[in-house]
């Protein structure tokens, strides 16, 4: 059914979760102090399933981790990026925590990462991953355990080259992280770019663009549409009668919005770093648990913040937060076992990993990702060679 | 860009200005006859999308939800009406903004609180799915060509309520001489609960409408309400066929400006500058229109002096 | 005979099929009280909207001091010396009376755009507006909120507001309403000795207050001014009392 | 009850005292939450005059406040960069000195404002009300799509902007400096409303046929004000930007617009002191309420719903018994 990475660790997650417990008391034994984490994510508003579901799984890594070693602070940031810096400022300056985590949005990640690590604590960030933070403004104490932002638009690409696409019709709203999905897409797309264009953030009416689809020669879509946005794309096309086959990232086709989606989003494929049904030990152990703690299947989000959280318990486990020298070089060691299988941080701490094609499927009531195979293997991001870290 | 796309374009684009009809109608009126600037509007827009998810996904019925969401949507609004905006019809229009907009404040995490953060779920039902074939070959949403449909029957049936009824004259009556309608014996506080429900239930079953075809999710009403005031700037406050007007002009310029604006500056420019220029330009469009209806026209085209 | 201080020639209104102004002659000479009447809905809003400014002629002109000012702005009309009272009184309530008159001469000195210097210690605008509440009689009651002001001291204050323009010319619309015997007693020897310092074109409903103090009167109905003349003409006047007089012993 | 002056001397006091505390306790997240109330209370300030004194009910403070803030921004990240603005056809460079970004900002804001005041001035009442949040929204949308400057993104600056002979980095200091300038423009703003501008914007708030009766060009008074206020506006979001080391297009949003007009109707409209109360309060509120619960925009809510239906004149109206100089 699903191909194995052949890498992939084989342990059972039993002896994970011993492991974690055993190195996060082992931790406070060493006289190790503890860790304090502030997590600002989305938690009101428009954007709220995202955080909700990035604060969920990392909340669960921590409490897997044994929580003895690790202290979290949740705050909210509404989705605005002035809030955003003052609830940092709060975590940073009163609270005093020693690393920051939890920001969905990448316009949010960008206010708050740079003032963090100036101040010398430490931004992991479990989900936006921004060119400006991977290349020339790539910085020590900041890791990214999810993505950069390109990483599942070049899958995507990879993927239309696997399903036989020459001419793309390819959209996606106007803002950055729009206009990075459209290149990450070129980047890696090996057809000729029949459409591009342009839709406005948070547009929620697509038919000017399906009729564009519809007189349009191409013989395939890519999309970016985050959210509700994608919501509302999928079910007017699906209404449309137009049959050209979809493929996007995954932001589109998630645990938070597939239920939202209905049928409309059933068949396509997406891509991803993870799928909740991948074949490994780690991964079904999650996604269980997840399952008992929340009642939900979990999101990528949530198994973001699932690894974010256990690659800081394993970093706290080697070193002291205090001797940041030290805890960097943990936490460049990724010495923790991710549900996504292999996992280890490129010189500008950004993910080296494989990305999966996924496909819709429903399962008994529920719309879900299964993994189909791998649509890049072993995938680090092209900024990384601007990035002047060395470890 | 051949005549079939530009004709579907312009049926997309009055699709796109039936729905601002449907919410600028209800504010229109509320201000006409009531004097009242009702920024909760777009919440009443979220509660019919909800309560037409929530039905729909109990009974699966999409018409039972379309009643869900008339119901809902008007309930909510003659509730808020009584408890308080009619305590604001006397106050300046700042307290009538600040006080509804505290409206949306509470409307938009109380949806939140109790149907939690992910969107929720409304589909096209099974027969009005697909296309259908227009004259001259163009195949087009049967669910967008009801939209229209529904509109326009809407708007007739507004123009009818208004100028061959006795409620209709007395919301004429109302917006006229407020005074004198009281001296008629009218009671005017249902008069006015009446018409407040009557622009929210109309606010519920847009948001049920649109909200089959996009995504139900809070904080989904505002970007609309802001759109139906221009729309009413556009077309003079207090008029449904002002209304009507702007937001048929207000759809079809976003429509169009969006699809033709990238191909007219790809004319002169390189394609990607093109799509990005002329996308930036787009998103302006609409209010450059309004601009422009302001320097003629102060009171809209079909406001009152 | 001298010059008159205020012409109107020949102007016309129509809103729609009505003719609201159907080509109104009138003149306001030095020294004289000329009052308007005319039965409801004869025109007389839109006449003196097209005097004071705020409504446009459709064709005719309005003179005024032999400046041409038909297309002119109310305030700038009023900067000319066009002084003006209201029915309703048009007063900023919250303000006091002394407030109010500063206003008054804040408008008159042109000096709006002074953004430093305290209104209320200005000895100039001070002065100006003590001495027209003198001239009313208010300057008693000068701390007063405006709000809490009887009827016939807010119109009063009307009067004192305008005084501070140093007008050539009022225009005074209905000052009388709503004011008792006693009062409009009061006001109209008031008005009679401030015409001496500019003429008043009056606008009045109170028949007994017209025929007082009138120097000349003029008769508006439909639109139309069918008679001027002195208070004798007037009430001699076989068009007037059909058109106006006999209309009102109907009523 | 006491008279607003001495309720006005105990807030400037309170303005001083807790920061002082806060810096002997070393609690440097008060000094920032207090610089961020000083920021909201002068975009207060701003909209005040035009609102509260002019009756302009502006619902797109916010172009201005983002404006303010983009002045910073974009003379900041040029500073950053070593690159210039523009070259031709004359040289402008960018800088990180507070002062010319303080004065650009201020320029710029009011520009911004007399095109928006100039065609939204030809209307009036709800017109106007839609119009401005119509034409804030037509910025945000705006600043979104155009990639030069960060679109959606933003721009990070990462060091504060320079002040002659001070650290800005230091909260304090950079709180002095914001305090400074709130009680500069308090000052300011105090004259002009006694002035015989001020005397005649409220006049005509109140009544502008009587404005216009004694020969005042009302539209040309209210542009003004308008202008002015949107400087003061723009001036808050240069220092907001400055303390966020941040600017991004949602300073530009409406629900930024509709903040500003809650410190003003929390604190009491058109009372100089109002938008300060108001800000503080609402950063207050947020900080408290915020730390309760998810869901706590629905107290906020229900909280301002009160104080718009049953305490009229806001906290200072309640506070103190003179009322200001017209009916709000």
């Amino acid at each position: 059914m699903i191909s194995m990475n052949g890498k992939a660790a084989l342990k059972t997650l039993g002896a994970a979760t011993a492991m974690a417990l055993a190195l996060a008391s082992a931790a406070v034994a060493d006289g190790h102090s503890k860790v304090k984490v502030g997590l600002i994510t989305t938690l009101t508003g428009g954007g709220a399933g995202l955080g909700v579901d990035i604060r969920d799984g990392f909340l669960l890594g921590v409490k897997q981790a044994g929580d003895g070693g690790i202290e979290v602070v949740v705050e909210d940031d509404q989705r605005k990026p002035d809030v955003a810096v003052k609830v940092a400022d709060k975590l940073l300056q009163s609270d005093k925590v020693d690393i920051m985590t939890g920001l969905v949005f990448s316009n949010l990640a960008l206010a708050v990462a740079p003032a963090t690590t100036a101040q010398g604590k430490f931004y992991i960030s479990p989900n936006a991953g921004p060119a400006q933070l991977a290349g020339r403004g790539c910085h020590e104490n900041y890791f990214n355990v999810a993505w950069q932002n390109d990483g599942p638009h070049e899958a995507a690409g990879a993927t239309a080259n696997k399903m036989g696409m020459k001419k793309a019709f390819i959209f996606a709203p106007n803002y950055p992280a729009g206009q990075d999905a459209l290149n990450g897409f070129k980047r890696t797309f090996e057809g000729e770019i029949e459409t591009e264009i342009f839709t406005k953030l948070g547009q929620t009416d697509y038919a000017a663009e399906i009729a564009q689809m519809r007189a349009s020669d191409a013989d395939g879509i890519f999309f970016f549409a985050p959210g509700g946005m994608g919501i509302s794309f999928l079910k007017q096309y699906a209404d449309s009668g137009i049959d050209l086959p979809l493929v996007g990232p995954a932001f589109s086709f998630d645990q938070t919005i597939l239920p939202a989606v209905g049928d409309a989003a059933e068949g396509v494929l997406n891509t991803a770093q993870w799928a909740p049904d991948l074949d490994n030990d780690a991964s079904r152990a999650f996604v269980e648990s997840f399952k008992a703690e929340y009642g939900r299947i979990p999101s990528i989000y949530a198994q973001q913040g699932f690894d974010t959280a256990l690659l800081i318990a394993s970093a706290a486990a080697k070193a002291d937060v205090k001797d940041t020298d030290a805890f960097r070089d943990a936490l460049r060691a990724a010495d923790f076992t991710s549900t996504r299988g292999d996992f280890r941080f490129g010189n500008n701490q950004h993910p080296i990993q494989d990305f999966w094609v996924r496909k819709v499927v429903k399962d008994g009531d529920i719309y879900t990702n299964t993994a189909v195979e791998i649509a890049i293997e072993d995938r680090q991001d092209v900024y990384a060679a601007e990035c002047k870290l060395e470890w | 860009m051949d005549l079939l796309l530009l004709i579907e374009q312009i049926l997309n684009g009055l699709q796109f200005g039936v729905m601002l009809f449907l919410m600028a109608a209800g504010l229109t009126l509320i201000f006409g006859v009531m004097g009242l600037i009702n920024l909760a509007h777009g919440s009443l827009f979220m509660i019919g999308a909800f309560a037409a998810a929530a039905v729909a996904g109990w009974t699966g019925s999409f018409l039972l939800a379309l009643i869900a969401s008339l119901a809902a949507a008007a309930m909510v609004g003659a509730l808020v009406e009584i408890t308080v905006i009619r305590r604001l019809y006397d106050r300046e229009h700042l307290d009538q903004v600040l006080a509804t907009f505290a409206l949306i404040l509470i409307f938009s995490e109380g949806t939140r609180w109790i149907f939690g953060s992910f969107p929720l779920f409304l589909d096209i039902p099974a027969w009005l799915k697909g296309t259908i074939s227009l004259p001259g070959g163009i195949q087009y949403s049967l669910y967008r060509l009801t939209i229209i449909g529904i509109g326009l029957v809407v708007a007739v049936g507004l123009f009818l309520l208004i100028s061959k009824t006795r409620v209709g004259m007395r919301i004429r009556a109302g917006e006229n001489d407020r005074e004198m309608i009281g001296a008629l014996g009218v009671d005017i506080s249902a008069l006015y609960t009446l018409v407040f429900a009557l622009g929210a239930a109309l606010a519920g079953l847009s948001g049920a409408l649109v909200g089959a075809i996009q995504s139900v999710e809070v904080g989904m009403g505002e970007p609309v309400l802001i759109l139906a005031f221009v729309v009413i700037v556009i077309g003079g406050i207090g008029s449904i066929k002002g209304a009507l007007a702007g937001a048929i002009l207000v759809g079809l310029t976003d429509t169009l400006g969006r699809t033709l604006l990238p191909v007219i500056f790809g004319a002169f420019m390189e394609p990607s500058a093109a799509t990005t220029v002329g996308s930036a330009l787009a998103s302006m469009l609409i209010y450059i229109l309004m601009a422009g209806v302001l320097i003629f026209r102060p009171t809209g085209l079909f406001g009152r002096a | 005979m001298r010059d008159s201080i205020l012409q109107v020639r020949d102007i016309h209104k129509s809103f729609g099929a009505l003719k609201a102004s159907d080509g109104i002659t009138l003149d306001l000479k030095p020294g004289e009280i000329h009052a308007l009447i005319g039965p409801n809905g004869a025109g007389k809003s839109t006449l003196i909207k097209q005097i004071a400014g705020g409504l446009k002629p459709d064709s005719g002109s309005v003179t005024f001091e032999g400046h041409e000012i038909t297309g002119l702005s109310t305030a700038q009309r009023a900067r000319l010396g066009l002084g003006r009272t209201f029915q309703i009184s048009a007063l900023p309530m919250g303000y006091t009376v002394l407030e109010n008159a500063v206003l008054g001469a804040v408008g008159q000195s042109g000096s709006v755009f002074r953004f430093f210097k305290p209104a209320m210690k200005d000895p100039v605008l001070l002065g100006r507006a003590r001495d027209a509440l003198q001239r009313v009689g208010l300057d008693g009651l000068e701390d007063t909120i405006t709000a809490e002001l009887s009827h016939g001291q807010r119109r009063q204050l009307e009067v004192a507001v305008a005084l501070t323009l140093a007008p050539k010319a009022f225009l005074m619309d209905e000052p009388m309403a709503g004011m008792g015997a006693e009062g409009s007693k009061e006001l109209t020897g008031f008005l009679r000795a401030l015409k001496t310092q500019a003429p008043i074109l009056l606008v009045e409903h109170d028949m007994d207050a017209v025929f007082a103090l009138a120097d000349r009167i003029s008769v508006l109905v439909y639109g139309k001014i069918i008679a001027t003349g002195s208070v004798d003409d007037i009430r001699t006047n076989k068009d007037v009392r059909e058109a106006y007089l006999g209309e009102e012993d109907t009523a | 009850m006491m008279r607003e002056r001495h309720l006005n001397m105990i807030i400037l006091a309170l303005l001083v005292l807790v920061p002082a505390y806060a810096l002997w306790a070393d609690e440097p997240f008060t000094i920032t939450l207090a610089t961020r109330a000083v920021i909201f209370a002068l975009a207060g300030v701003g909209l005040n005059l035009a609102l509260g004194q002019g009756g302009l009910v502006s619902f797109g403070h916010a172009a201005y406040f983002g404006m303010g803030g983009y002045a910073m921004g974009i003379l900041a990240s040029h500073a950053q960069s070593y690159t210039p603005i523009m070259e031709s056809p004359f040289l402008i460079e960018g800088t990180n000195s507070m002062p010319v970004i303080w004065l650009v900002a201020i320029i710029t804001s009011a520009l911004l404002a007399l095109l928006i005041g100039a065609l939204s001035l030809r209307t009036s009442g709800v017109y106007f009300i839609m119009v401005t949040l119509a034409f804030g929204q037509m910025f945000y949308y705006f600043t979104i799509s155009w990639p030069a400057y960060g679109g959606e993104d933003g721009l990070s600056i990462y060091v504060r902007n320079q002040f002659p002979g001070l650290n800005t980095l230091d909260p304090i200091q950079f709180y002095g400096i914001c305090f400074v300038i709130l009680c500069l423009v308090l000052f300011l703003v105090n004259r002009l409303n006694k002035s015989p501008f001020g005397l005649a914007l409220m006049g005509a708030h109140q009544n502008e046929e009587r404005a216009v009766t004694v020969g005042i060009n009302v539209n040309r008074l209210r542009l003004v004000a308008f202008v002015i206020s949107g400087a003061i506006t723009g001036l808050a979001g240069a220092l907001f930007a400055d303390l966020n080391r941040f600017v991004s297009p949602t300073m530009f949003s409406w629900q930024i617009s509709g903040e500003i007009m809650i410190f003003i109707i929390l604190g009491g409209v058109a009372r100089l002191f109002g938008p300060v109360v108001g800000a503080a309060l609402f950063i207050l509120l947020e900080h408290v309420l915020g730390g309760l619960s998810e869901y706590w925009f629905v107290y906020l809510g229900a909280i301002l719903l009160f104080v718009v239906l049953f305490a009229k004149g806001g906290i200072i109206g309640q506070l103190s018994k003179k009322e200001s100089g017209h009916e709000g």
